[in-house]
């Protein structure tokens, strides 16, 4: 971080080479590509709910894991390849994932606090009891 | 320390898409760079609503989550908002190429499968609210819809963005050494894509 | 540019620090004088709180060390190194840094917090961990007022026969542990009894445990600390620790109903009419308005955002009313903070308090105070701020003097 | 901005022809004089004072009704105000001085001072700072209106649910306090990307980030923290409007809204929030400090690295706030000790500055003793915290006036003490003369008394068992000698506040038969010093390339070898002279960052009268976007055109850093409306 001067990472794509470039775009097949397994993704997922005993039943832990796991993969996708983290300076990706960081540690944090996991709390469950 | 001056490592002077911000520290282009930074502080924004709605998902009266979800529905708007990333992705390599017919056509393709989505959305909206579910039946209906809304309100603002796009090109005001432009509002729509993969998991699929 | 020669400057130098001193040391000496201050927190009369002072001594201490520490040394630097005068222009030395110092004063700090942290832990466990035997009460906060039931059959319920209630005061045996367990009505109050235990929140749809312990008999102060709306700084609470076997006595005397007040009383038997007309749609005199009361709360038709008001059963065995802070009788004499003390009569009451200190009512079997209670009738707004209109607190019921006057007779015969 | 060369106009579709006046309706505003040059400006330091002007306003109504508070608390019973009055001048007292005093200050130093301190011309995107601004101020207005419209907020500053929600404050001081504060929220997340965005991509050629000023490095910090808690509160937010407004359930315990979301999602940001208004003071004295002591801060890295440190650590300490809120006996325990060693980078910070006197030559000029001061009240604060960071000592403390002392000594003796310094030091800079030193002396000590008889007592008041938002307490508690002290501390400190306003017009009217102070008064270190003073709308002309820290400095001394200073330039000589040519071009004024920020207050009005008037104002806003999407970032009409390389010697370039404010970072804006 301390010598940002530099330029991190491949530069992107110099757009002048381009200009009025007739010839297929060679990232654009990356795209489809990165697409396709997108949607093989979400078809898994859409699979996981609707076979759920496949992995331990609705709710299990390897069911949410199996389901967790392809959001992860789907999120970092879109963010790596559509957009251009890879390719881009490093300084952006360190900027977007220190806020995605901090909103998970934060609020993982929260949801353990007020005990959300494994069942609700207590919370509403007797609003006005004891009187 | 290299004290190199910002000149020497700033991108190639000369190109032409550079005239603007070429000489930024960084190499990015002070927009890009805010979006990004505005992108990383939304996450704490959505995080903060998901996490009501965890909160919140168990209704203590009303219809729950299970009793309403149409998930065949839900999955084919999901996957109509992938896939816009899809055409947004190629909208910006359309203008970075020059290829201006193209990028008017991925990005009228981008608006059109946005708009799909709202409208699947409010159609969605429509259907539990015909169920009994309003907006103030229970705490998981106001989660709910708070998180879903601010979602498709995001949305709504990226399908306002890309038509003014369209007709910045229409009329010819985008030329390629803007390409930038469009590649901005492509994050940001990328953003809110990855923003209802969240959703989509966790709110829908998760029981 | 003046150096601060002037005799003036100097004058004003020396006084500022002087002032700056003093202020300190009187300060510091004065909050450990715990004469005439209630609630304060550094006087702790049971085990839970001395817990807590015995752990915020040494706390004070090394904060005191650390403050002297840099002031001294800031201090000193001004003094040593400060320039003397116009010719004296030569520049310093510029040094940028010393790593070896920088290392010490991260990691001193840090051992001196790790102690700290290591006294913080023990603590936290132990008022955490349950106690044996101990009396359950549960404790719920409501605009702006505390209502108490206990468990006496030590079934875990509270409102099973023999259980009963109470408001505002809370009574409790000497030496024995208390397990509150906290809620509130409406929004967020916060039990605190600054010589038994720390305060803890009173949070709406949500129960949670506490403890306090008397060591000794005696009135033991509190106030709602957690800001809950207009009449916040009058939600004032007290602790009445007696020995166990006048506790028990009490019990006995509480787990009774209200008796309808006695046929040669005409006063309060038209009070009693009064009460069942005017009051009982809010207040419950067990005994007495049972019925209506529950059939209310089954029709959730309260006319109180709060949904209750004071249970009223045994009100004249409190000293106090209002949450906490007029006096319903004469208090105690002065100097005499014994919960059940020397009491004072009506033929001597030059012997006792002054009443209009308001809130500092020693001894229910004292003579009733009236003023106070009549204007409470009279315009409870008028007495404590409330939204009555908006379903929050006591409604002025226009009475007249005569009704007043009969509803006072019969409430003093709820003992 | 450049007009592009004919080569790249003969591009397939589109131009780079820039077309101005794009609605025909207004005529871009171009003057940068005169009073209304003020509502269009765009230009940092114009913006900064203004930041300043309105934080100083704010900070007297917040100061007066302090004064109510006090006056109020001088005796038993007090009659002054009525609860509900009280609770109302406690609750806009908070939020007044910590959103719209403490955050707009250090927003206004931050404006006028770091793109200085980094040889910048502007911020990056000078019409979004603009916005910002008047986001903060209609905001403030929007806030402060509801003591004309039937009264302010009552629920604290903290607004703890469900005391907020409609049924517990039917009125609408509640939505006057969400409402404004979501603008002021606009403001400071516009302002944090700005910046940060600034500091990243806008520094002078040389400038490595350990190169930075101290003050910038704090800046940088500051908008991180900004950025990531201001959308927390807004989130928080969000969920009490929608209750309030459409009767959402987020905290209606009936049906099983949890009261302690709200205080988690505050915390989350009012802790962050609370180092974010401590770090711009600590900024300032980090370069303050080091001129008056004639020499380098001590360990640079330590000072930078402790304050990331203290804007990580942060985040992970907001439950301290809950401790008594029933969040079970393990999560207390680990926050009580993430609490407590946040003393440590904190302490690093305070230790360094007293390494700095140390050896040193000191001048005891007002900013230094205002440092000093900093330097001795806030360990006081800090050391008040780390009592409160013990908890089960806390379950003592918390909500009594003990921690009304603890956050004044810190809020006040810190952030304020601080501030103080910098307008002193920086007057000159700004306003092009010095304030006087008698009256800066007298009005430090002053202060210095006022604020310590005002506070100090509190930290009696709370151990002896005083509750804070009591509008009154009644006799035999022992509370009113030290409710007394406070009292007169109060107009004590009044009276120090008023010497400072006294000193301002006083100084102004002496200046005008005194010479200018010259670009450097005080022999100084950091670059924004070798400028004119007040500093011309250009800044830098040329961009000095920068080789070390402290760079204005070494232009001025050398070192020997065992580190002693020579002199080896004359001060006239490093400077940049105000005289000559100064042919830069400047972004341009513009009128839709303020139609903007306008529409605003109105979609405000409108959710809390008629629906109606949400409209017309988002119409506004809309039509402000747009309108700005449309408009050239530059004027090319303006007065001064830019020719490349047309000053500067060969290597200190001055880079082009017209900003591209396109369509998407104005619609961005949209979004966080929205
Ligand atoms: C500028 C703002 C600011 C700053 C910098 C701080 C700094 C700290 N604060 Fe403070 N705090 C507030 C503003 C601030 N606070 C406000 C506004 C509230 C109240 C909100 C409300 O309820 O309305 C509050 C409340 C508050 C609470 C909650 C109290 C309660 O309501 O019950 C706690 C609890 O832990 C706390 C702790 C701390 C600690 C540990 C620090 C530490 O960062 C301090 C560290 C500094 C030092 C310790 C001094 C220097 C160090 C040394 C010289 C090294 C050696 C020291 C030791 C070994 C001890 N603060
Ligand atoms: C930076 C923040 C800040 C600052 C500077 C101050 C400044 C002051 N505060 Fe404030 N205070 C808070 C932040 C701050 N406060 C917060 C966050 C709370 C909690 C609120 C809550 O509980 O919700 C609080 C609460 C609070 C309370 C507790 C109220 C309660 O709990 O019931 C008190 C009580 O004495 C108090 C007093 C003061 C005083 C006397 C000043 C003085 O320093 C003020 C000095 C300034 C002036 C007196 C103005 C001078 C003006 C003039 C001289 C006018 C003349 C000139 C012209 C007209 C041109 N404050
Ligand atoms: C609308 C409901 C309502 C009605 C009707 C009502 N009260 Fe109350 N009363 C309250 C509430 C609420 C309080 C608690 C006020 C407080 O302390 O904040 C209260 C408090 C009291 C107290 C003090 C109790 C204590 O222990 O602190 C007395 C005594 C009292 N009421 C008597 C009466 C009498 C007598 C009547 C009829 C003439 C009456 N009330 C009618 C709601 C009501
Ligand atoms: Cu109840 Cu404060
Ligand atoms: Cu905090």
């Amino acid at each position: 971080m301390a010598t940002d001067t530099r330029h991190f990472g491949d530069s992107p794509v110099d757009t002048d080479v381009l200009d009025g470039a007739a010839e297929p775009y060679p990232r654009n097949r990356l795209y489809v590509k990165i697409a396709i397994a997108l949607a093989i993704i979400t078809a898994a997922e859409v699979a996981v709910h609707v076979f759920p005993d496949a992995f331990g039943g609705a709710g299990s832990m390897p069911y949410v894991i199996s389901l967790l796991a392809m959001m992860a993969l789907k999120f970092f996708a879109v963010a790596y390849w559509f957009m251009h983290l890879k390719w881009d300076n490093k300084i952006l990706t360190w900027a977007f994932y220190t806020g995605v960081i901090l909103a998970v540690a934060v609020y993982v944090a929260v949801l353990t606090v007020m005990q959300v996991w494994g069942g609700m709390t207590g919370v509403g469950v007797d609003p006005l009891g004891g009187t | 320390m290299a004290d190199t001056t910002v000149h020497e490592v700033g991108l190639d002077a000369a190109a032409p898409v550079a005239h603007l911000d070429h000489d930024t520290n960084t190499g990015i282009s002070n927009t890009k760079l805010g979006m990004w930074l505005f992108l990383g502080s939304e996450c704490l924004l959505f995080g903060g609503l998901i996490t009501t709605y965890l909160i919140y998902k168990t209704p203590l009266s009303g219809p729950t989550p299970e009793q309403i979800f149409d998930i065949p529905f839900t999955s084919a708007s999901s996957f109509v908002l992938l896939m816009s990333s899809l055409t947004m992705v190629l909208a910006v390599s359309a203008i970075e190429r020059g290829d201006h017919h193209r990028l008017r056509v991925w990005l009228a393709a981008t608006a059109i499968l946005g708009s799909t989505f709202v409208a699947g959305q409010l159609y969605e909206f429509t259907a539990f609210y015909r169920e009994g579910l309003g907006f103030t039946t229970s705490r998981f209906s106001s989660a709910f819809y708070t998180l879903t809304g601010f979602h498709g309100v995001h949305v709504t603002i990226g399908i306002l963005m890309l038509v003014s796009l369209l007709l910045w090109s229409l009329r010819g005001k985008l030329p390629e050494h803007r390409s930038e432009t469009v590649e901005v509002v492509g994050l940001y729509w990328h953003f809110v894509d990855i923003v209802w993969i969240l959703i989509f998991a966790v709110v829908y699929l998760i029981p | 540019m003046s150096r601060f020669r002037s005799p003036v400057a100097k004058v004003l130098i020396v006084a500022s620090l002087a002032l700056f001193v003093v202020l300190w040391g009187a300060m510091i000496w004065t909050a450990f004088e715990h004469d005439a201050v209630p609630l304060t927190t550094l006087d702790p009369q049971g085990p839970f709180s001395t817990m807590i002072d015995d752990l915020v001594a040494p706390v004070f201490i090394i904060g005191g060390m650390v403050f002297v520490g840099v002031l001294g040394a800031v201090m000193y630097f001004v003094l040593r190194y400060r320039e003397k005068g116009d010719d004296d222009l030569e520049l310093p030395k510029q040094t940028h840094g010393h790593t070896a110092a920088e290392v010490a004063w991260t990691i001193a700090p840090g051992i001196v917090l790790a102690v700290v942290a290591f006294l913080t832990v023990g603590v936290i466990l132990d008022l955490s961990a349950e106690e044996e035997g101990a009396l359950r009460v549960e404790v719920y906060g409501a605009q702006w007022w505390w209502g108490y039931n206990y468990d006496i059959t030590g079934d875990r319920s509270f409102d099973s026969d023999g259980d009963i209630s109470t408001a505002n005061e809370l009574v409790i045996p000497v030496g024995r542990p208390v397990e509150l367990r906290i809620t509130s009505m409406d929004v967020i109050h916060s039990f605190w009894i600054p010589a038994l235990n720390g305060k803890a929140d009173a949070v709406p749809g949500m129960h949670r445990d506490w403890k306090i312990q008397a060591d000794a008999p005696g009135v033991y102060r509190g106030q709602c600390t957690e800001f809950c709306g207009l009449s916040h700084a009058n939600m004032r609470m007290l602790v009445r620790a007696i020995p166990a076997d006048e506790f028990d006595e009490w019990v006995a005397r509480q787990q009774q109903p209200a008796a309808d007040p006695p046929a040669d009383n005409e006063l309060a038997v038209a009070g009693q009419e009064q009460f069942v007309n005017l009051c009982a749609s809010c207040h419950l005199v067990d005994g007495l308005n049972n019925e209506q009361i529950a059939q209310l709360h089954e029709d959730d038709e309260f006319p109180l955002v709060a949904g209750v008001a004071p249970d009223l059963t045994h009100f004249r065995s409190r000293g106090t009313f209002a949450g906490g802070i007029y006096n319903l009788t004469y208090p105690n004499p002065a100097g005499d903070d014994s919960p059940f003390g020397a009491t004072c009569t009506l033929e001597d009451l030059e012997n006792c308090g002054d009443p209009t200190d308001i809130g500092l009512a020693g001894n229910p079997d004292n003579p009733l105070y009236r003023p106070f209670i009549e204007d409470w009738l009279r315009n409870p707004p008028a007495m404590k701020p409330m939204a009555a209109e908006e379903g929050r607190g006591m409604p002025n019921l226009n009475l007249t003097q005569e009704q007043i006057d009969q509803l006072v007779a019969y409430l003093d015969t709820l003992r | 901005m450049a007009t592009p060369d004919p080569g790249q106009l003969a591009l397939p579709s589109g131009n780079g022809a820039v077309e101005h006046r794009p609605l025909g309706v207004f005529t871009r505003p171009s003057s940068s004089k005169g009073w209304r040059s003020w509502f269009t400006s765009v230009d940092h330091k114009k913006i900064g004072v203004m930041y300043g002007a309105a934080a100083l306003f704010f900070f007297i109504i917040g100061g007066l009704e302090a004064l109510l508070i006090r006056v109020q608390l001088w005796a038993p019973r007090g009659t002054l105000l009525t609860a509900d009055e009280y609770n109302q001048v406690f609750t806009m007292h908070g939020t007044t001085m910590i959103f719209l005093v403490v955050m707009p200050i250090g927003a206004a130093f931050a404006n006028y001072l770091m793109p200085l301190q980094i040889g910048a011309r502007d911020v990056a995107f000078p019409r979004i700072n603009a916005f910002s601004f008047w986001c903060f101020l209609f905001g403030g207005i929007f806030l402060n209106t509801a003591w004309f419209l039937g009264g302010g907020a009552d629920g604290g500053w903290f607004m703890y649910a469900p005391n907020s929600s409609v049924v517990f404050s039917p009125g609408h001081g509640i939505d006057f306090w969400n409402i404004g504060l979501l603008i002021t929220g606009i403001a400071s997340l516009t302002g944090a990307v700005n910046l940060i965005v600034t500091v990243l991509n806008m520094r002078a050629p040389g400038m490595t980030l350990m190169k930075m000023p101290v003050f910038t490095w704090m800046t940088l910090v500051t908008q991180f923290l900004l950025l990531f808690a201001i959308p927390v509160l807004t989130a928080a937010q969000v969920l009490l409007l929608f209750d309030r407004a459409f009767d959402a359930n987020f905290f209606n315990v009936e049906a099983g809204g949890d009261p302690l979301l709200w205080q988690h999602l505050f915390w989350i940001f009012g802790h962050p929030e609370v180092y974010l208004m401590i770090l711009p003071a600590f900024g300032l004295v980090s370069d303050i400090l080091p001129v008056f002591s004639r020499k380098p801060i001590f360990g640079y890295p330590f000072i930078v690295f402790s304050g990331i440190a203290i804007g990580f650590m942060g985040w992970g300490v907001w439950a301290h706030h809950m401790f008594v809120s029933g969040i079970g006996p393990v999560s207390v325990l680990v926050f009580s000790l993430t609490t407590m060693f946040i003393a440590v980078p904190t302490g690093v910070k305070i230790l360094n500055w007293t390494a700095t006197m140390a050896r040193g030559k000191l001048k005891l000029d007002t900013p230094m003793l205002f440092c000093i001061g900093l330097i001795t009240m806030f360990t006081i604060g800090g050391i008040s915290g780390v009592t409160h960071s013990v908890a089960p000592a806390d379950t003592q403390q918390t909500d009594t006036y003990y921690i009304v002392a603890h956050f004044h000594y810190v809020l006040f003796g810190g952030a304020f003490f601080g501030f103080m310094a910098g307008f002193y030091f920086y007057w000159p800079k700004v306003f092009g003369y010095l304030m006087n030193e008698t009256l800066g002396k007298v009005n430090f000590w002053l202060m210095f008394v006022g604020f310590n008889l005002t506070f100090g007592p509190m930290h009696v008041l709370g151990l002896q068992g005083m509750s804070r938002r009591i509008y009154t307490y009644d006799a035999g508690y022992g509370f009113e000698f030290w409710n007394q002290v406070a009292t007169i501390g109060a107009f004590v400190l009044a009276g120090s506040i008023a010497l400072f306003i006294f000193n301002i017009f006083y100084s102004r009217a002496k200046a005008k038969s005194m010479a200018n102070p010259g670009p450097d008064p005080w022999d100084a270190r950091t670059i924004e010093w070798m400028i004119p003073s007040p500093v011309p709308e250009y800044n830098f002309d040329p961009i000095p390339t920068i080789t070390r820290r402290d760079d204005f400095w070494y232009r001025k001394y050398g070192e020997t070898e065992d580190h002693m200073p020579v002199r080896i330039a004359a001060t006239d000589e490093v400077c940049q002279s105000a005289e000559g040519e100064h042919d830069v071009h400047l972004p341009s004024p513009s009128y839709w960052p303020i139609v903007t920020a306008f529409g605003l207050p109105i979609v405000g009005y409108g959710l809390l009268y008629t629906h109606w008037l949400s409209l017309i104002g988002g119409l506004i806003v809309v039509a402000g976007i747009y309108g700005w999407a449309l408009e050239p970032p530059d004027d090319p009409e303006a007065e001064h055109d830019h020719h490349d390389d047309d000053h500067g010697p060969v290597g200190e370039v001055e880079p082009d850093r017209a900003e591209d404010e396109d369509l998407s970072e104005s619609e961005k804006e949209v979004e966080t409306v929205g």
